[in-house]
């Protein structure tokens, strides 16, 4: 199998779609001739011509609302917005309108888009360069949300989100875009060609949305978590040396619950980790449905770590990331509870 | 002078307020017939003064003149007259149950039916229509029942939309009728995209959509105009400009300074300004914009001039905020009794033959309404199923709604 | 005491303000001339003239940039919402710019604005009308969020509001303009002039933002709740005769965790009752926060009572809306738990 | 016909990419002094056609021709020389920081020079700017420190921004200068808000905004249109169409349909369409706008019609999208080496008052920036304090934060 960084396997899942189906589109700021910022769509236009993968305007709004409009007609747009940091102006085309389409038509109408988001700090981004704000979209019904960890799982899942029938919002760590990065910025960062999960097939397979993966099998503590902190959770899990079970989530919704209930229940403990701002991030809703479901189970306080409730800091980014040193303590102190 | 940085912020004003007399001195109406047509492969840039006129087609005496008649036959103008008069006394209907209690909700067009009876009449069937909630005459016109339509407002047994939407906010597939959203002016881009996918399809459909002038003022309206300029898309972007949204008038959406039709100059697109109570005009203009974008023209945006003769929605009470006769004293009339005229004029139709359409089409109406309440009405609490509200979220109904319906114990 | 309905109770605080500080200026859709759609701002243009009361374009990240310009010319801007629902398209310009701009500023731009939104369902407005997306606000840092549940709350949370530096979202759920609502639709409702928190003192006084209110002493189980469900929870405890602390938020963030916290250590459980969608609701944050700070007292798991995870169904709405017997429910099997 | 509904979507094309031969054909260049100058009160439906000219004061020899010559005296033409100078110096030697690792990203504007520092000129000191990142200049004219801009760049302890912002993210209410968003056009409507509070004061500063080609399609600039035009607020708002947005040419913001400058007749706004990179055109229409905002006349929106000579930030290649010698071809030459020609013309420059200027200002900028860097650089790690990244959220730090900062263990 070729080694794939994570942008290779977003672009090698593209390019099958592009090939298989002639009424996927992709488009975004600086998707086409360019290949867009972070290259994920390089060499698209060129293989597949000008109307299948082409530039904008930079309008986030315009984007969402001219791939409603696609979707309604029967086409499959894949969409880029360029940050995550700039998909606000876009909300509410994919609240009130790509989200409750099927809804509110019946079934008539549908938004089969996906829209690719590039998201999480740890590249000196600043605050409008590093934002993690899946867990809005996770409080919007009729939306999935899906963020990968590694090259492998990105084009599993990417090709699913674009055949599924309901809007996907596909998050990219942009962190994990070259390497894995297990949060200790003063090492130099590996590489995917050095990763298992950076062996990509490069034909067409599936991942499927809503199932998550137990990265490292444990039983002390679960760690519930997603996107680059999934290599954060394993690297601390190493350094403690406390035997915990790792779970990569993959999809936020739909969440695989009965992974995480059936490893809390074995567990006993839990701990979160995620870079987005701690209030009302989504290890609020883990935090919730573990102890809904494994209160009787759980021998210690759920713990969350998380980015701050502040802005990403530019200089000061590796004091807000929550890296393995954060989640140790939290490992310790939920062994301890 | 009041509007100066150092003298106050400049607030515009309406020229009259409940109170007050009516002044509509301030709209020039040039003559009908005087508005050149130009070819439909022109250059936007050689039309640029139209966005500053006001095409208009039926002269004081109802006779259709100049270059924009588009010579309708009698027959067609009929099934115009018929379909605006049909809308009205829809409206009337449905607005009289709401205050009876059968339903909570309705929205009238009345005084704006030529905007969309005469637009749906000059697209095709199948053009995909992206309406905002005043647009009830494109169903109608498509001869969409109206039965299906009291279903909806009713909420009923036999709605489509199962209860889910508020009343009016029709959608149909089969009708090319696009889901009417609560959130304004988010149709509008979606209905160039619609128009980019027909052009990527080689397709020979176009879409319409349809903007109030104050909800012209959202993003997602520029959005359409620059996505429809850049792409060159197939599509017709309709502003209705009626003076009102809800209390505001049109200054509240820069009407004061400009015409809406002169947005589209900003895009390199044409424009086109309407007497959008002129059956006519409405077709002949929406016409040469189809036709425009089905030879793979581009984009055309129409500012239709009228006036919302009814209260925003029964939610409102316009006597709060404009005086009580600004409906009587638009100067440009009423589109059904200036078609009317016309077809009078041309010797086929006539008074009586309108009194007796009114009498049948009320007749009509009030059977459907009564078949309509039959299958139930919001107040009698006949709605469709609870255990449907979890349906249509998604495709597949994932673990969470499962157990949240159980939940509902339903 | 004057009685005074919310509407009233809104009107004066703002009538007040607008006459002791000449830097307040109230704009939004309709709210000049005709004095809002709900009549909040009647009477305010009238007495204060056209520049400090005055309509809008429809278009909400239009009043929004104009209000966060405003706020660091010097001015106190509040401005409406006219729905909850259409805050969508404002939503970049809160979270990117008002919400960030003290700290991108290093203090030195700042935005004092009050963002006044009806929220909320159960008055058969449909999907467009109905929705309580709080808790997105509450995931944004750098804004303050205040749901009122009765006039005299409303009229003082209103008046800091306006007087706080920071930008604060206002929510009015609009269920609750005319009198308390319960929840039992199939009942006439009540007005506020027959409830002892519908008198309204005419001058200016003002209720602390972050301090929660306890409406209901108790010893049983915590109800936290908010907005029109304060009056559901009261409801479901009287009927289901538990003895229930009920405890009115007022203010989601910052959040009186004290208050909260004390009480659920003496009670032992906790029901969290919110109108919005469950999943990434308010109510996730707040039994995170519960169960991070009371783990060791909790007896039952704790529960959450909530809007169902689909749109706010037009017909269907007392299908949707979380009403005294869900919540009676929930209690009985905390109760058990 | 490419472009047809029913044969294919069409998506524009620059007309040339690498490997192509530069090809400005299609840019219509109207002689120096053709364009009339109106009166700043003049009604703006009687200007309509400056928004498709170009204004040029500067001719081929260097000679100020016609009437929007401003007639600067020579000493404002060297300070407006000498501020451009610096910031090309300034902007060469921050990249080269970038390069050494000094810092990790950096912007230039060359090429543009004279839009931010001949417009910064036109203001008052204290007229109120909203830039984009592009508008460096406008700081450096006002004789903003550069030791504080550099500061800021490194992220070191006398950041007055606390290393919370990206590089070039400059902001400073002392300097009229506000904080610069990473959100694109954002600025915009808060610049007409600010105008608007003006108004509301009876102060007689006035507010100043750019944005660029690109981020125009923004529906934040749609809606500064339409409050700008709605409250005739004392506002500027300046498009800078340099050509490029990162890769994509103007065409995809609407640039190959019309001007940009057209925007502004949907609003009823005077629109100037101006030669970008000629320092005394520039200076001349800011001037007429800065001149109707203060008299209460309403806003103005100018387009700047210039050219990014450099990438679009030190993380691009433009290379990669658009012919290597692009820049060199640009027919409207360098905003630096005209300016000169004109005061060389005037008799009152020479080609090595220029080289001395270049070198004492390399000088000073080596000097200042060794400052900089012993204050801190991003790579050493000298960085404000974190306990410093919990203040400011909100005015008074929530018992959240104060806990997250004990947890930080700072
Ligand atoms: C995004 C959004 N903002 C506000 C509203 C509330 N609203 C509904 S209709 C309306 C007025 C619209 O006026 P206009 O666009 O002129 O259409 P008209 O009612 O005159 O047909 C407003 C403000 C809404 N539905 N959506
Ligand atoms: C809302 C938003 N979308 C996208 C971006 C990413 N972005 C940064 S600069 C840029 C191009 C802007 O081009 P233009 O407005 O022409 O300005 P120029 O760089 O040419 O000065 C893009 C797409 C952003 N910063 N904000
Ligand atoms: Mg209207
Ligand atoms: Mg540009």
């Amino acid at each position: 199998m070729p080694a794939m960084n994570m942008i290779q396997a977003v672009n090698s899942a593209m390019d099958i779609m592009l090939a298989r189906d002639n009424d996927i589109v992709i488009f975004g700021e600086d998707v086409g001739y360019f290949g867009g910022v972070f290259r994920a769509t390089e060499g698209l236009q060129k293989k597949y011509g000008l109307d299948r993968t082409f530039d904008t305007p930079i309008a986030e709004a315009g984007i969402l609302g001219v791939a409603v409009g696609m979707g309604a007609y029967g086409l499959r747009p894949v969409v880029e917005i360029q940050f995550a940091d700039y998909i606000y102006p876009a909300l509410d085309q994919l609240v009130s309108e790509a989200a409750r389409l099927r809804y509110r038509s019946a079934g008539e109408f549908t938004s089969p888009l996906t829209v690719r988001v590039p998201c999480g700090g740890g590249i000196f981004g600043g605050q409008t360069h590093s934002q993690s704000p899946e867990s809005l979209f996770t409080h919007v019904c009729g939306l999935k949300t899906v963020i990968p960890s590694n090259p492998y799982d990105a084009k599993g899942l990417l090709i699913s989100a674009i055949e599924d029938d309901d809007p996907v919002i596909f998050f990219e760590p942009k962190r994990l875009y070259n390497g894995p990065f297990d949060g200790h910025h003063d090492r130099p960062s590996g590489i995917w060609a050095n990763h298992p999960l950076g062996e990509v097939p490069a034909d067409y397979y599936k991942i499927p949305l809503g199932k998550a993966n137990i990265v490292r099998e444990g039983k002390d503590v679960t760690i519930l978590s997603y996107g680059t902190m999934v290599h954060v959770a394993q690297c601390a899990t190493e350094e403690t040396g406390i035997d915990a079970e790792v779970i990569d989530l993959r999809t936020l919704l739909p969440l695989d619950i009965d992974t995480i209930v059936e490893s809390v229940k074995k567990t006993g403990r839990c701990v979160i980790v995620h870079e987005a701002t701690r209030t009302s991030g989504f290890g609020a809703e883990l935090s919730a449905l573990v102890q809904e479901n494994c209160f009787y189970h759980l021998e210690a306080p759920i713990e969350r770590v998380t980015g701050w409730d502040t802005p990403y800091p530019y200089s000061l980014e590796w004091h807000y990331f929550p890296g393995p040193d954060r989640v140790g303590a939290a490992l310790k102190r939920v062994m301890e509870g | 002078m009041k509007n100066t940085a150092n003298s106050g912020l400049h607030v515009p004003e309406p020229t009259a307020r409940p109170g007050d007399k009516v002044d509509f001195s301030y709209i020039a109406i040039p003559p009908a017939g005087s508005v050149r047509m130009p070819d439909t492969a022109v250059d936007p840039s050689e039309i640029r003064d139209l966005c500053y006129d006001l095409i208009r087609v039926m002269d004081e005496n109802g006779q259709a003149v100049g270059p924009w008649n588009p010579k309708l036959s009698a027959d067609d103008l009929r099934r115009g007259l018929r379909a605006m008069t049909l809308t009205r006394v829809f409206d009337d209907r449905m607005m009289r149950a709401q205050r009876q209690g059968k339903t909570t909700f309705y929205m009238k067009c009345t005084g704006e039916e030529a905007v969309a009876v005469a637009q749906g009449m000059a697209l095709r069937r199948d053009d995909m229509c992206f309406p905002t909630y005043r647009q009830q005459g494109l169903l109608i016109v498509r001869d969409w029942p109206i039965l299906d339509m009291m279903c909806q407002v009713f909420a009923n047994t036999k709605d489509r939309l199962k209860g889910r939407q508020l009343p009016i906010m029709y959608s149909t597939k089969e009708g090319a009728f696009f889901s009417i959203s609560g959130n304004l002016a988010t149709q509008t881009s979606q209905a160039v995209g619609w128009g980019m996918a027909a052009a990527y399809k080689h397709d020979q459909r176009i879409a319409a959509t349809w903007v109030g002038d104050g909800a012209s003022a959202e993003g997602d309206f520029h959005h359409a105009l620059t996505f429809a300029a850049v792409y060159q898309a197939p599509v017709i972007l309709n502003l209705v400009n009626n003076q009102w949204a809800i209390s505001s008038f049109q200054g509240f959406a820069g009407g004061d300074r400009t015409t809406f039709a002169a947005r589209a100059l900003g895009y390199g697109i044409p424009g086109l300004r309407v007497d959008g109570n002129d059956f006519l005009a409405v077709y002949a203009v929406t016409a040469w914009a189809a036709e425009r974008a089905r030879a793979g023209l581009g984009p055309t945006m129409i500012e239709l001039f009228t006036y919302r003769a009814s209260a925003h929605s029964t939610s409102d009470d316009p006597s709060k905020y404009r005086p009580a006769d600004e409906a009587a004293c638009w100067p440009l009339g009423d589109p059904i009794d200036r078609l009317k005229k016309h077809l009078i004029a041309l010797g086929e139709w006539s008074e009586d033959q309108q009194k007796a359409l009114e009498e049948e089409l009320t007749e009509y109406v009030t059977k459907t309404a009564k078949e309509a309440e039959s299958y139930g009405t919001l107040d009698q609490g006949v709605a469709p199923s609870p255990a449907t509200m979890f349906e249509d979220v998604y495709k597949e109904m994932p673990w969470h709604l499962r157990r949240q319906r159980q939940e509902a114990g339903i």
